[in-house]
């Protein structure tokens, strides 16, 4: 019952549907051979790119919680050269759809990357990893600031005049709207939400903290209600499109997020333990109404 | 090697037999089309529907015959407790063949494995699949465990030419870890001088490099580590590595499972 | 193995051990007659309650997720002058030993409770709870604003001189060591983290949300490794005791709290399913070390 | 009548019977000490030990003897379906009796009984311990389901005088809703004017308290929402009734599960 095209747009780029993988869980895309066709996704957002290569976070890195994950990657990357070289090139053969997301450390090294995906000549979408907690610097101190979101954005919608630029912000804030609102200020053609949780665990006799950085990142099922109050808060307080990210471990869930108004859902933490279920959700909403989000209008509230 | 042929797949459990107080095997269907392996290659099943435990579970393929594929599981969590517990019939979702780098084979060289605990499974899987090809003509094993319950002696009878087994009780065997017991054996110049393979806890393969590494031609070990992709996307699983003069951090699930013991830089990776 | 007592002091308020019942879940204490033995834990967090009774939310009240329970009960609760006349002395007579929590929807309630609560003459120990998000005024606005915080741990600790006074911090905020460290310069004896995080559902076929108020608060296991993470960070950040709250569902998470330098550990949402956890938590915690918390000094990090 | 008396228990299950496609009756030992429950009383019970489902599972008491607990379990999702599969011999924990407001005895009058599908549990616990104590010597029910298949005629058998079967696809008895059922009898004259008792659905109890409620001496419902504690302390399963003039919200689960149907304010109680 395909009623309309599933196809849609955010900014100058287009995408086959609104289901995405997210960035991380993701890899380069191509590790998945065999177990993912990309080529059945609407996108997929690669592993936060830096401009130099990072060796990421020493210790353990990956802890499960209740329904959750922590963890403490700290965005181990190849770099801005051999990932325009040698991954997005590869990527792009599979037949995937990339958004390239892009991370720094402080604005230097941002421009550095800015320049570099310019030079690339390709990039015509990216996610811009304003909110990633585990690294000392930039991420979390940028993302959680919302002059410095406008500012970043800015940035990259004048170095990449024509790509879509999306801001992907941070929960770990009072009030995440704030930061939509900065990133549209900024010039943003969407925002995602949410980046994982900050959270933390002990193991062990000694009860240690189970990361060297204490903190990581809690993404899964534990914290859907978060990231869905997130999307819906924040469709309703810009005009801009939301590319929704959190705990997705159902076709339901994904619903629930476009239902919420949603212009794209992002699958992360789920393909570890259920890889079909990005295309389980494309087949799903194809069946329904072509992919698109139901035509409710965004309200305040449940009754008025 | 790499990973291509890995898949998705519903593997149907054909019997679970106990073998000790906290160890089953688990012989699978082997799913049609589900690709051949090498020894230290891994499946990553998914224990339970529930989301608590969220994440597949990573398991060394004990053996993959033409209709069956064959897990040894110990119960320590969750996870493995669910597993054990599974009733002939019940499908598991898993997938596989997961790992880039098996084990390599000894080529004229005898070969001796070194096991602890659950680290058995790549290890006879390396002694079936070689002996079933008709290499590595010559083979010890060496088997620690805990105690003699916990000891797997019933499921190495007859794919290793020679067997030492040790028990940290004394139980069986000789007294100790499986790290005394090869040092033993090459202090009393009873050891070959082959390839060795290990696999088994961090601290276990570690000493045994240290202490005994030196004696062997090369010394290749199958790590573990928890895991969440399986495919080299999240580096979650690294290990570091020397490699020319530097260290990298490699993924255990794709640059891996295996890796020459004397490359890892064990002071770096932590736990 | 009991090396030395469980017992220990909040500011001038002592108690039995370090194993609390939350405010919300437990109610007024009593309710659990038969279930929980009361005179077994080291205090009864009562229900909040405001100067005024309050019905409390419309609709669904009640909603589980992964791991977690959504609520939106909205301070339902009989008000100043019925506790203190008939709830607070039957918990009293059942051998428990309470802790009052008190909330506001704005500063002239806030300060005719504190007169009702020093006029009541029996309150030793209070909790405010300056979070909770499930009202439309006072609590979660008045939470996450530091200056709020230390002005209304003031006006406690001038209105009930002799009483133990605890700030309730929110979790949904940038940095709660910021609020921490206001409620201590407010001079409060101790802190209390976390209360809920804030999250939402949908249902039903016409995928609206659950909840009347659409947001409603996040407890459970699902949000522990949130939970630990503020109690670690704020013990490292302020001299005062810190109250532990959020997803405890063993002992071995009661643990972790202490571990990460908590006072004392609050059980709410695990009561429902586990009501026989805190007597157990309080069992294992008086085998070991009598329930005082391991003797190892806050560190900032794992390794240094 | 209070609540006192309730505790935790761990109940074995003895029998597990499928009743219809998706109803089962559980019977479980009555664990020692369990104190007697008046119908319209309910147990809460951990389905799974896994932390979701999180929350307890209400159940009204179907019947309670000696030495048995029973319970009429639908599975409608994960925590239903778990205690639907549960075997002969696993050990349920919970909490229970609860409910401070049982169904109150109909004296020298008619009972009648509506049932909406598992509704028909405490509906039957009053009929049969009733029965057992000699009060209610007349007794009509009115049982409904969606067709034939999920009807649970067997169960039903001896407890009532009189028995109405109503389906929606008319596959047995009279084609509709219980409610349309019930007024179908009024219309006809042979719904005697006794007391009615029913539990079900919100619509369906809204609807026969609308429509029919006049006929009856008094109506009461057993009425079911989300809980999270059945003790009345969360305040999480209020309903809006009436009391003097003014709205008050009553806990379901201490406060009732029973009220006076006429009393409950339909439209500020939203789903
Ligand atoms: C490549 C690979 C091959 C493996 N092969 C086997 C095998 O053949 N037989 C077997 O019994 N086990 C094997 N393991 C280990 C097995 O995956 C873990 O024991 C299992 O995941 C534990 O899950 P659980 O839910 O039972 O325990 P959990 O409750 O998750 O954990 C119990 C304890 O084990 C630790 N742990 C969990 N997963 C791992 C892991 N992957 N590595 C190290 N420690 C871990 C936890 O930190 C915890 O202390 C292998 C692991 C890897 C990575
Ligand atoms: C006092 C009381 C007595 C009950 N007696 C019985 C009984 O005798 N037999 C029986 O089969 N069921 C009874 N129920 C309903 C039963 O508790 C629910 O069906 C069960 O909790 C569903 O759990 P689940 O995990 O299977 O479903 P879930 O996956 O949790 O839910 C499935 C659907 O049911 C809804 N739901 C869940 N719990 C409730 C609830 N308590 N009330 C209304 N809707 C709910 C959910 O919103 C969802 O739409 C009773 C409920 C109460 C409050
Ligand atoms: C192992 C792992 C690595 C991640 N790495 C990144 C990253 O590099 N860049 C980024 O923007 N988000 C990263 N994330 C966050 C995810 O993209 C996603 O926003 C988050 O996990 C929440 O969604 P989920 O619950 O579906 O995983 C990572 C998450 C995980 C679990
Ligand atoms: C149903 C419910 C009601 C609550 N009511 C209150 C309240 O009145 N006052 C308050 O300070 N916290 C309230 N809370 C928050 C709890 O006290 C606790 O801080 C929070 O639930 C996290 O802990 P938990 O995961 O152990 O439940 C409530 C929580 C729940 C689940
Ligand atoms: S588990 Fe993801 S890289 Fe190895
Ligand atoms: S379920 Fe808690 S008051 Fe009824």
């Amino acid at each position: 019952m395909k009623t309309r095209d599933a196809a849609f747009s955010i900014g100058p780029a287009k995408f086959r549907n609104r289901v995405f993988l997210a960035s991380g869980p993701a890899g380069y895309g191509t590790e998945y051979e065999g177990l993912i066709d990309l080529r059945r996704l609407g996108a997929v957002v690669t592993k936060t790119i830096t401009f130099h290569p990072r060796a990421g976070n020493p210790g353990r890195r990956l802890w499960e919680t209740e329904a959750g994950l922590l963890n403490s990657i700290g965005l181990e990357n190849v770099g801005a050269e051999r990932f325009f070289a040698e991954r997005l090139p590869r990527l792009v053969d599979a037949g995937a759809r990339p958004v390239v997301s892009l991370g720094a450390e402080d604005w230097n090294e941002y421009r550095s990357l800015l320049d570099a995906s310019a030079a690339a000549g390709v990039v015509d979408a990216v996610e811009l990893n304003l909110s990633c907690p585990n690294v000392d610097r930039g991420g979390m101190s940028i993302g959680g600031d919302p002059a410095l979101v406008a500012k970043y954005v800015r940035a990259a919608r004048e170095a990449l005049p024509d790509a879509a630029i999306i801001a992907k912000l941070t929960p770990n804030t009072g009030d995440i709207t704030v930061l939509a609102r900065a990133a549209a200020e900024g010039g943003a053609h969407a925002v995602t939400a949410i980046n994982t949780l900050l959270g933390m665990d002990l193991c062990g006799a000694g009860q240690e903290p189970v990361f060297r950085r204490v903190r990581a990142g809690l993404s899964g099922p534990a914290i859907f209600p978060v990231a869905l109050d997130a999307v819906w808060r924040i469709v309703r307080a810009v005009d801009i499109p939301v590319v929704a990210s959190g705990g997705v471990s159902s076709v339901l869930d994904a619903r629930k997020f476009l239902a919420a108004g949603a212009a794209a859902v992002e699958i992360g933490t789920a393909i570890f333990y259920d890889s079909a279920l990005p295309e389980r959700i494309v087949e799903a909403l194809e069946e329904e109404c072509g992919g698109s989000p139901p035509k409710t209008k965004p309200r305040k509230g449940r009754k008025r | 090697m790499s990973a291509a042929g890995k898949g998705l797949w519903k593997a149907a459990l054909r019997r679970s037999t106990p073998l000790s107080p906290s160890c089953s095997l688990l012989v699978f269907e082997r799913p049609a089309g589900f690709p051949d392996a090498a020894p230290g290659q891994f499946v990553s099943v998914r224990a339970t529907e529930a989301t608590a435990p969220l994440l597949r579970r990573p398991y060394s393929i004990m053996d993959l015959t033409g209709s069956s594929l064959s897990l040894l599981v110990k119960a320590v969590g969750r996870g493995s407790a669910a597993l054990c517990a599974a009733r002939p019939g019940e499908r598991f979702d898993m997938i596989g063949p997961l790992g880039g780098v098996p084990f390599p084979e000894p080529g004229e060289a005898e070969a001796v494995f070194v096991a602890g605990g659950t680290g058995l499974a790549p290890v006879l899987f390396a002694a079936r699949a070689w002996r079933r090809r008709g290499v590595a003509a010559r083979t010890t094993l060496l088997c620690g465990a805990a105690t003699k319950r916990e000891l797997l002696g019933d499921l190495v009878k007859t794919a290793f030419g020679t067997r030492w087994f040790a028990t940290l009780d004394g139980s069986a065997g000789f007294r100790g870890d499986v790290v005394a017991l090869c040092r033993d054996l090459v202090s009393r110049g009873r050891m070959p001088k082959g390839v060795l393979y290990s696999c088994g806890p961090r601290g276990m393969v570690r000493a045994l490099e240290e202490t005994t590494g030196g004696h062997f031609a090369a010394h290749y070990t199958s790590l573990e580590a928890i895991m969440a992709c399986g495919v080299g996307a999240c580096r979650g699983c690294t290990v570091p590595v020397r490699s020319g003069g530097a260290s990298v951090l490699k993924a255990i699930c794709s640059d891996g499972t295996v890796f020459p013991a004397g490359d890892i830089l064990w002071e770096e990776w932590e736990e």
